[in-house]
């Protein structure tokens, strides 16, 4: 098809798709008026029941709990596709890499920032179903505070600091120990997934049962898997490097 | 209230359409990066701060990286080809 | 509505796009229209967030059920789109293109 | 129900980063050996949760979140003879597959096993799951493992670009079912499937309710590539390994009809209880275009593994004849097709995979006489060919029975069973004439009516031994053969389809946890008018699979004539099979507003 008819059959189908989510969404409530009623009763029943104060994190990581871990999974397995995809310039070829040392004053700051970047992600993963945020959001910063290990210092710096097998073995155990969690309560004799430990205090970090557990799995799981993603696409400069140099 | 929502909405509309028209990658990836960060204040104004912090997390840091890197490898390649 | 918009712009930038990075970022663009739908479902007037620290229990809140939902998706969103730009710089790596119209390997 | 169910779904998505953590401290071959055991048990799990569905449905709460006055809290898991089947399908084909690669991906670690598991955790989640938001998460996971399997060799430009229209097309068909799910979401403020059927049934049938099943319709339909949303499906076929293709022809594409089915009797069927007829003629609609395309675009292949992959989109169409014709009846015959197809379609895969590896091409014209050694390969070839056309007592044979008998009340059953027999004929014509050229040596050296294809070869020195390669492959061809001639299926899976389609009693088994009563069913006694049809579906494929390897013999000026007359229509239709990401792109917002557009005028009240 040449581009002019691409345009023509995507500009019909797309005005038949406008005119047909239009008519679809005209069929909501008015904005504004959720109708119920799961989020409803969950809002009601949710702080007597597991006493977390961020539903949300309870919906995540008990009512809804089988999702999460699907998710968990799709994450581990893009993991796993990027270093099946990426997998010609693992490690050997860029073992070479040279970086141009970067400033005295760059490095002092990386090597404060670090920790502290890290220290708030734990710390966004510890109270995530009591304030906002949680496993996902800590564990992308976190991943996020490492890399700043080659921002500040260089590549093999970065290398030593997340030694690829320590990695992969991490996520793995990330995505391993929520499936685990499942079986064990299944063995202790509740349903899969249930919530099995002591409910706690509203409002503290040992409210919720189970929920922390899953919750610093997902934490690791989301860490571990983000750090090989963020290592994959910078393998793939790093080997340019190589081929440059 | 509503008008930071409104405005929020029209600025995530507005920004989609300029990330969909520019052609140019650099440009897109810049715009890019502005996107998620409003789609990140359209989510808290909808008072959904877990979902806002994930956004915040993946077009701060998630996003910049893999895009930067991608961008960064081809332009390199296409260097030494010529 | 907004949604709807982002949908259907996402998708015109798909067809049009000359670059395979411009289409993986429009396929996400095309993605976040359903968070937005979600989110926008789940919203309520004068609700709070549903998160019940430092608001008393009683207050009418936002749907949680949605939120998750999003929070999902929005992994999904990213996952999908490293696996995009990864296909798109191997693809570049081969060929030295990232124009769709010069990948022509698979006709007929 | 026991916890057999939930650790059939849990067991292989717990196996997965188990052998990719033990990938790096483990000896190779036991990682290889731990992923085919937790899919062989797996599958042996999931035959058991089969053999206990058919006692009634039962549901499972994660979490032990029983609903409260009819609100489902939790996720569900709600398993019927159907899912337990498909997901068994998957769990043996699995098994196969990684048995099949032994050694064959040494290069990569435990990476290829550990995507596979995670595909089959996937597909298991996805088969059993009774809560609409929590399919979407599996068939993602199943998606997301797809994307990376297909473009396992990424030395090359070809599976790369396959890959990136398959992640394109489907990431996109996600989104249309997750906005679907929204507004279904909207209006009735639950997930789980029974509840949402419930809540709709009393409302009226406005924009939403029409919008949201044309929504979720259309991102099935481009998981199970139907036309016109089949693009992706040919390319990324085409550049699969062998045992990837095995997994996607038997089962992937099968699950997105299956979601149809799923979502359209569990929660669009009692709201539109009165408008079955449109519903009807408009996916069997869908069915036959598809049907044709792919029978025609296969037969132009020399690609082989391409040959293969349009002749699944043709398979697909059928299906969806199938399951278009929303009677239980309908249902059952597609499953049958599916179980038949699936292992057939995975023997000849396999096939494919030999001749790459040991031939070093899948193009059927350079392969031609190559594979005069390999006899088992050959013979293996035939087997699972005819039990495609499936002659009587052979192979998918009760499935085509039941089509007919299916169709008589609800299509008419002359026409439905020509037009199947012709679909049929051409797609195992294509399958039989490419055998016969490459196993036997039959046939011209030149073919200018095929597709012109890129060469591609197998760089690898075959080290593996050839008995490994051919046995699963012949397994699976005696299996699909076999099953035509096993009497107690017909009647159990049309119990199967009974239970699936009774979307009352599912509610109440979910919601009220109210036990189901187990129906029974005979067998539609056999009939001289579908034997007919078998034979001759069975040596029309041949005749032509001869016509088409000795053309040359027929009169110059016929062969004129039919140049003349079937060439251009034909150039068209290959010219759409283009390639570029946007066209497919383009078709998919087309066909999506054509089914909107078409529900719009037939559905509204």
């Amino acid at each position: 098809m040449t581009r002019t008819g691409r345009i023509a059959l995507s500009a019909v189908g797309l005005a038949g798709m406008a005119a047909m989510l239009a008519w679809g969404v005209a069929g909501l409530e008015p904005f504004g008026h959720y109708p119920g009623p799961y989020g409803t009763l969950l809002n009601a029943v949710e702080p007597g029941e597991r006493h977390a104060a961020n539903v949300v994190a309870a919906v995540v990581f008990d009512y809804r709990g089988l999702d999460t871990l699907g998710e968990e999974l799709i994450l581990f397995c893009a993991a796993t596709g990027l270093a099946f995809l990426l997998r010609e310039n693992r490690e050997e070829n860029t073992r070479g890499v040279r970086d141009r040392v970067s400033s005295d004053g760059l490095r002092a700051a990386g090597i404060v920032a670090v920790p502290v970047v890290v220290l708030l992600a734990l710390d966004m993963v510890a109270h995530g179903y009591v304030t906002p945020g949680g496993g996902f959001q800590g564990g992308v910063a976190a991943a996020g505070g490492l890399l700043l290990v080659y921002l500040a210092g260089d590549w093999r710096a970065l290398r030593r600091a997340a030694p690829l097998p320590v990695v992969d073995t991490a996520e793995a155990g990330g995505a391993a120990g929520f499936a685990v969690l499942g079986f064990v309560t299944l063995i202790a004799g509740g349903a899969f997934l249930d919530n099995l430990l002591p409910f706690g205090t509203f409002g503290t970090l040992t409210s919720g049962g189970t929920i922390p557990v899953a919750n610093w799995c997902a934490g690791l799981e989301v860490t571990a898997a983000f750090v090989l993603i963020f290592l994959e696409f910078l393998e793939e400069i790093m080997a340019e490097r190589v081929r440059d140099s | 209230m509503i008008g930071v929502q409104i405005a929020a909405l029209a600025l995530v509309g507005g920004l989609a359409l300029a990330v969909v028209l520019v052609h140019d990658v650099l440009r897109v990836a810049m715009l890019y990066g502005v996107y998620g960060l409003v789609l990140v204040v359209l989510f808290v104004v909808f008072q959904a701060p877990d979902v806002a912090l994930s956004q915040l997390a993946v077009s701060t840091v998630a996003f910049p990286l893999i895009v930067v890197t991608a961008l960064a490898k081809v332009k390199r390649r296409e260097r030494r080809n010529r | 509505m907004l949604a709807v918009w982002l949908l259907l712009v996402g998708l015109f930038g798909i067809v049009t796009s000359k670059n395979l990075i411009h289409l993986a970022l429009c396929v996400t663009v095309a993605q976040s229209g359903t968070y937005v739908l979600l989110l926008a479902i789940g919203y309520r007037e004068h609700g709070t967030a549903p998160i019940f620290s430092d608001v008393p229990r009683s207050r009418r809140a936002v749907d949680p059920v949605v939120q998750a939902l999003t929070l999902t998706d929005v992994v999904v969103g990213v996952t999908v789109a490293a696996l995009l730009l990864a296909l798109a710089v191997k693809a570049h790596e081969h060929t030295g293109t990232l124009d769709p119209a010069e990948l022509r390997e698979l006709r007929g | 129900m026991s916890a057999l169910v939930p650790i059939a779904c849990a067991l292989p998505l717990l196996a997965a980063p188990l052998v990719a953590g033990a990938g790096h401290w483990l000896p190779r071959r036991g990682a290889d050996v731990a992923g085919i055991l937790a899919a062989a048990a797996t599958a042996v799990l999931a035959a058991i949760v089969l053999a206990r569905s058919f006692g009634g449905l039962s549901a499972y709460w994660f979490g032990g979140w029983r609903p409260r006055d009819g609100v489902a809290l939790g996720i569900t898991f709600a398993v019927d003879p159907l899912g337990a089947g498909i997901a068994l399908l998957a769990a043996v084909l699995v098994t196969v597959a990684l048995v099949y690669s032994w050694r064959y991906f040494d290069e990569v670690g435990t990476l290829f096993h550990v995507l596979v598991l995670l595909f089959l955790g996937g597909a298991i989640g996805f088969s059993y799951s009774g809560d609409l938001f929590n399919i979407f998460v599996f068939l993602e996971l199943m998606s997301v493992a797809a994307f990376a399997l297909t473009a396992f060799r990424i030395g090359e430009e070809g599976p790369i670009e396959g890959a990136f229209n398959f992640a394109v097309t489907n990431t996109l068909g996600a989104v249309l079912i997750l906005f679907g799910i929204g507004l279904l979401y909207g209006r009735t403020g639950a997930l789980n499937l029974a509840q949402i059927g419930r809540a709709l049934e009393g409302g009226n049938r406005d924009g939403l309710v029409v919008v949201a099943f044309a929504l979720l319709a259309a991102g099935f339909l481009v998981k199970a590539g139907a036309a016109p949303f089949h693009f992706w499906l040919s390319d990324a076929y085409a550049v699969a390994p062998a045992p990837v293709c095995v997994l996607f022809a038997g089962v992937m594409t099968e699950f997105g009809l299956f979601g149809l089915t799923r979502v359209f009797w569990m929660v669009f069927a009692l709201p539109l209880d009165d408008a079955f007829e449109f519903v009807r003629w408009t996916l069997v609609g869908v069915g036959i275009v598809t049907a044709i395309v792919g029978a025609v675009m296969s037969f132009l292949q020399r690609h082989v593994k391409r040959m293969l992959a349009f002749s699944s989109i043709a398979y697909t169409g059928i299906f969806l004849i199938g399951v278009g014709m929303l009677t239980p009846d309908g249902l059952a015959a597609a499953g049958l097709l599916v179980l038949a197809h699936g292992l057939s379609k995975g023997a000849l895969f396999l096939g494919t995979g030999v001749m790459l590896e040991r031939m070093h091409s899948v193009d059927e014209l350079v392969l031609r006489g190559r594979g005069r050694r390999f006899w088992l390969s050959g013979i293996t070839w035939l087997t699972a060919a005819v039990a495609l056309a499936s002659p009587p007592f052979v192979g998918g044979w009760q499935g085509h029975e039941g089509l007919a008998h299916a169709s008589s009340s609800v299509l008419g059953r002359h026409w439905t069973s020509a037009f199947v027999t012709a679909v049929t004929i051409v797609s195992t014509g294509a399958i039989l004439r490419a055998g016969a050229r490459v196993f036997l040596g039959w046939g011209d050296r030149q073919d200018p009516l095929l597709s012109p294809e890129p060469e591609e070869e197998s760089e690898r020195e075959p080290k593996r031994p050839a008995l490994l390669l051919a046995l699963p492959a012949a397994a699976l061809a005696a299996a699909a053969l076999a099953l035509g001639a096993i009497g107690t299926l017909t009647p159990h899976v049309l119990r199967a389809a009974d239970q699936f389609t009774d979307t009352r009693a599912y509610s109440a088994t979910v919601l009220e946890g109210r036990a189901p009563e187990a129906t029974q069913r005979g067998r539609p006694p056999t009939s001289t008018e579908s034997v007919v049809w078998s034979v001759v579906a069975t040596g029309g494929a041949a005749a032509l699979a001869a016509l088409a390897l000795w053309r040359r013999r027929l009169p110059a000026v016929l062969r004129e004539r039919a140049g003349r007359l079937l060439v251009p229509p034909l150039d068209g239709l290959r010219g759409l099979h283009s390639g570029h990401v946007g066209d497919y792109v383009a078709w998919l917002t087309f066909g999506t507003a054509v089914l909107g557009g078409l529900f719009a005028i037939g559905l509204r009240q």
